[in-house]
């Protein structure tokens, strides 16, 4: 059983894709059950693959709290839940594994490449959040900060949500550089995803700037887009956050099955930040098929 | 035969339900089992309590699109409060329930002496309500008090291992009392009397001012008492929860034969339209083929299909009436 | 005095409904209020049972200054009323109406038993013996009518207001209410009586009260006073009495019938029937409430659709399946129930007027402003419409004046087949009389008419040809000298009387 | 047109109050300048970025005026932008792109006003099938990913400009315009309100109601259309999760802030189209005022309130009965004193 959050953008899309694949190759049926964004569907849904008898549950949770009662039941039936891309507040002893990357490290990451790109200048930011509430928008928030710590010479002027969706992002964008003298004083803006990027992108092309360059851009996901604005110069780096969890997750429920090796309880995917060195025309070919 | 005319919507959900439950065991067998049938009152408590709130709503001839983010502001309120206070968590529900309620008869007060319509008072309600949890905590807030773990923990187990829940049991007392109100007391009375016309039921010395408030109140209670077992269902308050839930139970009420306009249903009919809805998710799960896409689809496709069957149920049936 | 209303006023936008009114009410009298379409009869009414706030004056009851401001409060003083327009809710059982506000209660809850116990014995008063557990909207609207008038007796202690309590009641009924009202009156109640029919009026009445354009004209008994001073008392001016006079025989004997429907019926609704109409004749349905008159109608114009039956012309068969082929076919029809079926309330009188004109020529067709306006006036002046512009909103009209716009809407449309479904309900003497006069004339210029009503002496009046319904039948046929009230009584009640009739 | 003016006055009072307020907030709101190709400034942004919710309100207007709502506008959007899109990217061209999606908003409507008309559906539930199931069938499209293009050309509907006022504000000034035009020009508008007040005395009267409600609905699918193609226009990609979503709401509400009833009847479509301005007047002026947003909804949720308390009927009758009492008071006072 697999219980996906929904298909709120192109890299969830990719991840459902992988994970079908991924059981696929392997000889495994997959049930699937998508909760369009919704906590109680999910719930309801691994209730269902209880009631059923599944033997392994995968779960994407949409929130990080109020798992317990849910996986204590799936716990009680003896099903091994392994959790993807998405952390949860229960004990650590009610799930198999999380397979994820670290939300905090990745806005860190970008963070950390900006300081280091700006140097000693000044350097104004804005920011685009993700979905207010949710725990990508807070973490990358927090990790970016962490990132730009005791870097008094970048200030976050302006954060405002863009939904992670490029229509919102564009349009926040604009209203950005409305806010800050047309964009002048500006220096870089970090976006939560890259959707968000590549519609600002647009907003500050349309403004008759110069992306990458007037204002320098770095974003988190490293979907194949955001790869083709870096070829063309109109982005500068992204961090990416593997759609791939089910690999990870299948390969340390294998290895549970045939002799009970408990995995550690959290398995991270790389944070490998992209820049426009590398290669990123090369990156875009190769990812462009996977279902984003 | 005797059977009253009012009552052939009410049957005609009731049949209904029982043939898609028929269908989906011939199916899955697995669906017939006391887990399932446990898990269906479960996972709909909260809605169907909801449901109940805006079934009376409805009944009036009103709608109300801010239980949704009640609920949300509602399991947010719980856990900041458990979090950051040392009250008991019964103290905190009520306390709860009566900000949500006071927030519905402000609704409803507004919806009256402005002579605004429901729809978009309560549309405005919704972004204050939601609005108001994001305030409090951007983050969903875990909650950790030793009388949730035995809130949660609380069932009866059922022959087959199917689990009988408090929320499920609390579900059917809400329509349990949510049909004697509406269907026993002069109160349930005045709000038919709303939803069949509110000059008529002036006329007839319908206290209408007052009869609006109180039954925005009650859905704001009852919003309030969903978001209570939400909040025990998942054992977390989050202000991104239980979005467009509204629709979900309107969709609910409407399949249960209440009449979208007001002046004729049943809370029990209520009741079945929420068991539909979750049969269709459960039947979903089941499948476990569909895509995203698809299962937006098919909810959507087999939502047409029961609103046509009661149709055509109807109309059969009055067509059988006007012949005799 | 029981109750005493002194020089009260209302105002509406653009309206002065109520000037300075006194009225008094004695305990154990029947006081009849009476006046033209628009007088503020109701208007009046409605300010007394807490529906409206007026504007100045007082009101007593019992020497005891009152001021309901709700229905709610007038009804706790003992003041139970029936409105105009029926007030009822269709959504409820007949029983939950009855007793509405008063439910019987056991442990705080309703009791279902009690209340249909206590509704049964309340109808069994009226002679009447339903399903009181089914919804009101069931029935028709003769016992709708009789619904409310059983509640508003039943609440009222001390006053029992009846606007228009008659207009859709046969006789039996009407005379089954009055021995009611006079049980009650000598009970010591004070009864306030609307109405039209002048006739019932002085049946009924210990006093008048006439109201003439929102002013009190005379207060009187009604024993002191004789039809043609109160009529003048109404209007303002003595009533010619023209449209009394027998209509000029129709023109249309040896004709070619204009349009001839054949076997024209509806399983359940109404056996099939034969209707022949020639050019210029008014054809008239008699039969009692419920009798399928008005399915008659409905049938005709398509509202209904027909399971057998044709109908043709001299061109041949016409098509009337539904609304708009039967106009297109040069037919119209004014609903017997104009607030539901008929008028767009909030749409001006105007828009009212060439609203069915407009559709005939379909949206991209525009009526000019000036053509509309023209229009309009034309049809207010021609119709006596009271309304203080041609851009008021229908709905803020008085019944009568609603019911006029509907007749402007179709003689706008000058059909050569005009079907009226009691089109003179709720309308005053003056406005009776020149609908018949109208009726005469324009059947003079070709239009045939088919003319259903429960007023016996208006089918006298106007009618070439009556033909009786009976449980859902067309069972006779009165033509020329033989349409007398007691021919068509007689055909109405007696099932031997049909043959007689037909071999006539 | 006086009387057009007149009914919408409170609609531009508050508008101006609302510019008002954003300017209190950000000074700079109300500036424009001209870089050489185009007019920029916040007031711009205003006009463009309200073409989505505007475009919406004026089928939306005239769902409602039959006393009906709809609320799969969003989702036809994303269908639209989506077809659009695919369009083309496999080869259609301008018009064939734009002709897809337009006929995809008209059979989206189609469907709705053959529930509401013929099948006899409520329109809120018709309609919330078609909102539900009609974003799966925008993702079956696009396959769940944002599907990109880079026709120049389509770009244009959404961020182009003519004589440097953006594209999508001609748009929808020119939609609004031309529907305007059509309802009060012709009987249409009369038709509509008719059968929105009383569809059975309508329908005696010969107007054939079941034909009008389900154009109306096909004019709402085709205004939703249109939406949709700026949109995708826009960003140059078809996002079916996000496109319009939620949407209908501010659609409806731009209906009803512009003055019009829920219960049909009486329209404005100029109303509307100011309250849609509102509406992005406020959005904007939030984005740009910089407050955390997690205060948005509040913001929003709170002026809305008050603009609904300053417009409602019963404060209007307050007001005249408030203003009449003066004057009456005041004809004592000059009676009393000689
Ligand atoms: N709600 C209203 N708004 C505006 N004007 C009104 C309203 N109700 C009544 N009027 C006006 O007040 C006047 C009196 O109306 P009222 O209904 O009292 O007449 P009536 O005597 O009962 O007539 P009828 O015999 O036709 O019932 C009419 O001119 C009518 O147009
Ligand atoms: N709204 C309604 N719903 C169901 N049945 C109705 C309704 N109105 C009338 N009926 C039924 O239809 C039959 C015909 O009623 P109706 O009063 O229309 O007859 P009619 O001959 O036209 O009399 P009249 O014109 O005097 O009212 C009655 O038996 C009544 O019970
Ligand atoms: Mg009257
Ligand atoms: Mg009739």
């Amino acid at each position: 059983g697999f219980s996906q959050i929904g298909s709120e953008s192109g890299w969830r899309a990719a991840e459902t894709t992988l994970t079908k694949q991924q059981a696929e190759e392997r000889g495994y049926t997959l049930q699937f059950s998508d909760a369009q964004q919704r906590q109680e569907n999910q719930i309801a849904a691994i209730r269902s693959f209880v009631a059923q008898g599944v033997d392994a549950i995968l779960l994407a949770p949409v929130v990080a709290t109020g798992w317990d009662a849910v996986l204590q039941e799936a716990k009680e039936a003896e099903i091994p839940v392994v959790l993807l891309d998405r952390q949860v507040d229960s004990s650590d002893d009610l799930y198999l594994t999380a397979v994820g990357s670290d939300l905090v490290h990745e806005g860190k990451v970008a963070g950390e490449w900006l300081a280091k790109e700006v140097g000693d200048n000044k350097c104004r930011v804005v920011e685009l959040q993700g979905t207010t509430g949710s725990s990508p928008a807070i973490d990358r928030a927090k990790g970016f900060r962490d990132g730009i710590a005791g870097k008094a010479n970048i200030e976050i002027v302006r954060s405002q949500t863009g939904d992670f969706t490029r229509a919102l992002g564009k349009t926040v964008m604009e209203s950005f550089l409305q806010a800050e003298g047309g964009g002048k004083d500006i220096c870089a803006l970090y976006a939560h995803n890259d959707d968000m990027a590549i519609g600002a992108i647009q907003a500050i092309k349309e403004a008759g700037l110069k992306p990458g360059q007037d204002i320098k851009i770095v974003s988190i996901d490293a979907v194949p887009d955001i790869f083709q604005a870096m070829a063309a110069g109109e982005a500068n780096a992204t961090v990416e956050l593997t759609p791939n969890m089910a690999g990870p997750a299948f390969d340390a429920l294998e290895k549970f099955w045939k002799d009970g090796t408990v995995p550690p309880k959290f398995i991270q995917t790389e944070s490998k930040l992209y820049t426009q060195a590398d290669d990123p025309q090369g990156e875009y070919e190769r990812r462009k098929d996977l279902g984003y | 035969m005797s059977i009253n005319p009012r009552l052939y919507p009410l049957l005609a959900t009731i049949g209904i339900f029982l043939v898609g439950y028929l269908i989906s065991y011939l199916q899955f067998p697995a669906m017939l089992s006391t887990r399932v049938i446990g898990n269906l009152l479960t996972d709909n408590a909260y809605l169907g309590i909801v449901a109940v709130g805006m079934t009376i709503v409805i009944l009036s001839g009103g709608i109300d699109l801010s239980v949704g983010s009640v609920i949300a502001f509602s399991g947010v309120f719980i856990a900041v409060l458990l979090r950051d206070t040392s009250l008991h968590p019964l103290a905190v529900f009520a306390l709860l329930l009566i900000i949500t309620t006071v927030f519905g008869a402000a609704m409803g007060w507004l919806i009256h002496a402005l002579a605004m319509p429901a729809f978009i008072v309560t549309l405005a309600g919704m972004f204050l309500a939601r609005g108001v949890a994001y305030m409090m905590t951007i983050d969903s807030v875990a909650i950790s008090h030793p009388f949730y773990s035995m809130l949660t923990s609380a069932y009866w187990l059922m022959p087959g291992k199917g689990r009988l829940t408090l929320i499920g049991v609390l579900m059917l007392i809400s329509v349990l009392a949510g049909a004697i109100i509406a269907h026993r007391t002069r109160f349930g009375a005045a709000v038919f009397a709303l939803g069949g016309g509110e000059q008529t039921a002036r006329l007839m010395g319908v206290n209408v001012g007052r009869t609006t408030v109180l039954i925005y109140a009650f859905s704001g209670l009852m919003a309030g008492l969903s978001g209570i077992v939400f909040s025990i269902y998942t054992g977390s308050g989050y202000p991104l929860a239980t979005v467009g839930t509204e629709l979900t139970a309107i969709a609910a009420v409407v399949i249960g034969g209440t009449i979208l306009t007001g002046g004729a249903g049943y809370v029990i009919g209520t009741l079945f339209g929420v068991l539909t809805m979750g049969l269709i998710q459960t039947y979903i799960v089941f499948d476990g083929t569909l895509s995203s896409w698809w299962t937006k689809i098919v909810i959507g496709l087999l939502l047409l299909i029961f609103i046509l069957l009661q149709k055509g149920l109807l109309r059969l049936t009055a067509f059988g009436e006007a012949r005799t | 005095m029981l109750l005493s209303i002194r020089s009260l006023s209302k105002e509406f936008p653009g309206t002065k409904a109520l000037q300075g009114v006194d009225f008094d009410l004695a305990a154990g009298e029947v006081h009849a209020l009476l006046g033209e379409n628009g007088a503020g009869k109701s208007t009046l009414i409605k300010c007394l049972t807490g529906a409206y706030r007026r504007d100045a004056g007082e009101i007593l009851l019992d020497g005891a200054p009152i001021d309901p401001a709700s229905t709610a409060e007038a009804q706790a003083l003992g003041i139970g009323t029936v409105y105009q327009e029926v007030n009822l809710l269709p959504n409820l059982t007949v029983a939950q109406n009855l007793t509405f506000g008063r439910e019987p209660r056991r442990f705080g809850m309703v009791d279902r038993k009690a209340q249909s116990a206590k509704a049964r014995e309340l109808l069994a008063q009226y002679g009447i013996d339903i399903d009181v557990e089914r919804d009101l909207g069931a029935y028709s609207v003769a016992i709708r009518q009789i619904v409310a008038i059983a509640r508003a007796v039943e609440i009222s202690g001390k006053v029992l207001i009846l606007d228009e309590p008659t207009a859709s009641l046969d006789a039996a009924e009407v005379k089954m209410l009055f021995s009611i009202v006079r049980k009650l009156r000598e009970q010591g109640l004070g009864i306030i009586f609307v109405s039209h029919f002048l006739d019932q009026v002085f049946e009924l009445s210990d006093r008048l009260t006439v109201l003439r354009n929102g002013r009190k004209i005379v207060t009187e008994r009604t024993r002191d006073i004789d039809r043609l001073r109160l009529i003048s008392y109404m209007l303002g001016r003595e009533l010619e009495e023209t449209a009394r006079e027998q209509r000029t025989a129709s023109n249309s004997k040896d004709q070619k019938p204009m349009l001839r429907f054949e076997q024209l019926g509806c399983k359940g609704v109404i056996e099939p029937f034969n209707l022949e109409v020639g050019k210029g004749e008014v054809i008239g349905l008699a039969g009692l409430l419920g009798s399928g008159r008005t399915e008659t109608a409905e049938l005709i114009f398509g509202v209904r659709s027909a399971s057998t039956g044709a109908a043709e012309d001299d061109t041949g068969k016409i098509s009337h399946g539904n609304p708009r082929e039967a106009i297109a076919a040069g037919f119209g029809f004014t609903p017997e129930d104009r607030k539901v079926d008929g008028i767009v309330a909030e749409l001006s009188v105007r828009e009212n007027i060439i609203l069915a004109l407009q559709a005939r020529r379909g949206w991209a067709a525009p009526l000019s402003r000036a053509e509309q306006e023209r229009l309009a006036e034309h049809y207010i002046r021609l119709l006596d419409i009271r309304t203080s512009s041609a851009d008021k909103p229908v709905g803020e009209l008085s019944g009568g004046n609603q019911q006029k716009v509907v007749l402007a809407r179709w003689l706008a449309m000058n059909p050569r087949f005009l079907i009226l479904d009691e089109p003179t309900r709720g309308i005053d003497v003056g406005a009776h009389a020149e609908i018949l006069r109208l009726i005469n004339e324009i059947t003079r210029e070709g239009m045939a008419v088919l003319l259903i009503s429960s007023e016996l002496d208006e089918l006298v009046a106007a009618c070439d040809r009556v033909i009786v319904v009976r449980d859902r039948r067309h069972v006779a046929q009165l033509s020329g000298e033989r349409i007398t009230s007691e021919a068509i009584v007689h055909a109405i009640a007696q099932p031997g009387a049909a043959s007689h009739t037909e071999a006539a | 047109m006086g009387q057009t003016f007149r009914r919408i006055t409170p609609q531009l009072v508050t508008l101006a109050l609302v510019v008002l307020l954003v300017t209190v907030f950000f000074p700079n709101f109300l500036a424009v300048s001209f870089d050489g190709t185009r007019f920029v400034g916040p007031v711009v942004d205003v006009l463009k970025r309200s073409a989505p919710v505007a475009l919406l309100g004026v089928g939306m207007t005239l769902v409602i005026a039959t006393r009906g709502i709809d609320l799969s506008v969003g989702t036809v959007m994303a269908i639209s932008g989506a077809v659009a899109a695919w369009a083309i990217t496999s080869g259609y061209g301008l018009v064939g792109a734009v002709g897809l999606a337009i006929g995809a908003g008209l059979l989206a409507g189609l469907w709705n006003g053959c529930l509401v008309a013929i099948v006899g559906i409520q329109p809120i539930v018709a309609t919330l099938i078609l909102m539900t199931s009609g974003r799966g069938i925008a993702q079956l499209i696009t396959e769940g990913r944002i599907l990109t293009f880079s026709d120049p050309n389509l770009a244009f509907a959404g961020s182009g400009s003519v004589l440097g006022v953006p594209f999508p504000t001609i748009l929808w000034i020119a939609t609004a315009v031309v529907v305007a035009l059509l309802m009060r020009r012709t009987a249409l508008g009369m038709l509509i309100e008719a059968t929105g007040i009383n569809r059975a005395a309508s329908a005696l009267a010969g107007v054939n109601a079941t034909v009008l409600l389900i154009a109306v609905y096909m004019a709402s699918g085709f205004c939703a259309s249109l939406a949709g193609i700026v949109a995708t226009a826009d960003i140059r990609g078809a996002d079916a999760n996000n496109a319009g979503l939620w949407l209908e709401l501010d659609a409806i509400l731009a209906v009803v802030i512009g003055g019009n009833s829920l219960l049909g009847g009486r329209f404005s479509i100029a109303g509307t189209m100011i309250g849609a301005l509102i509406i992005q007047t406020i959005n904007t002026g939030i984005m740009l005022s910089g407050f955390p947003s997690e205060y948005n909804l509040v913001i929003k949720a709170v002026l809305v309130l008050i603009i609904l308390v300053l417009q409602s009927p019963n404060l209007a009758a307050d007001w005249l009965f408030l203003k009449s009492m003066l004057k009456a008071r005041r004809a004592n006072v000059r009676s009393e004193t000689p």
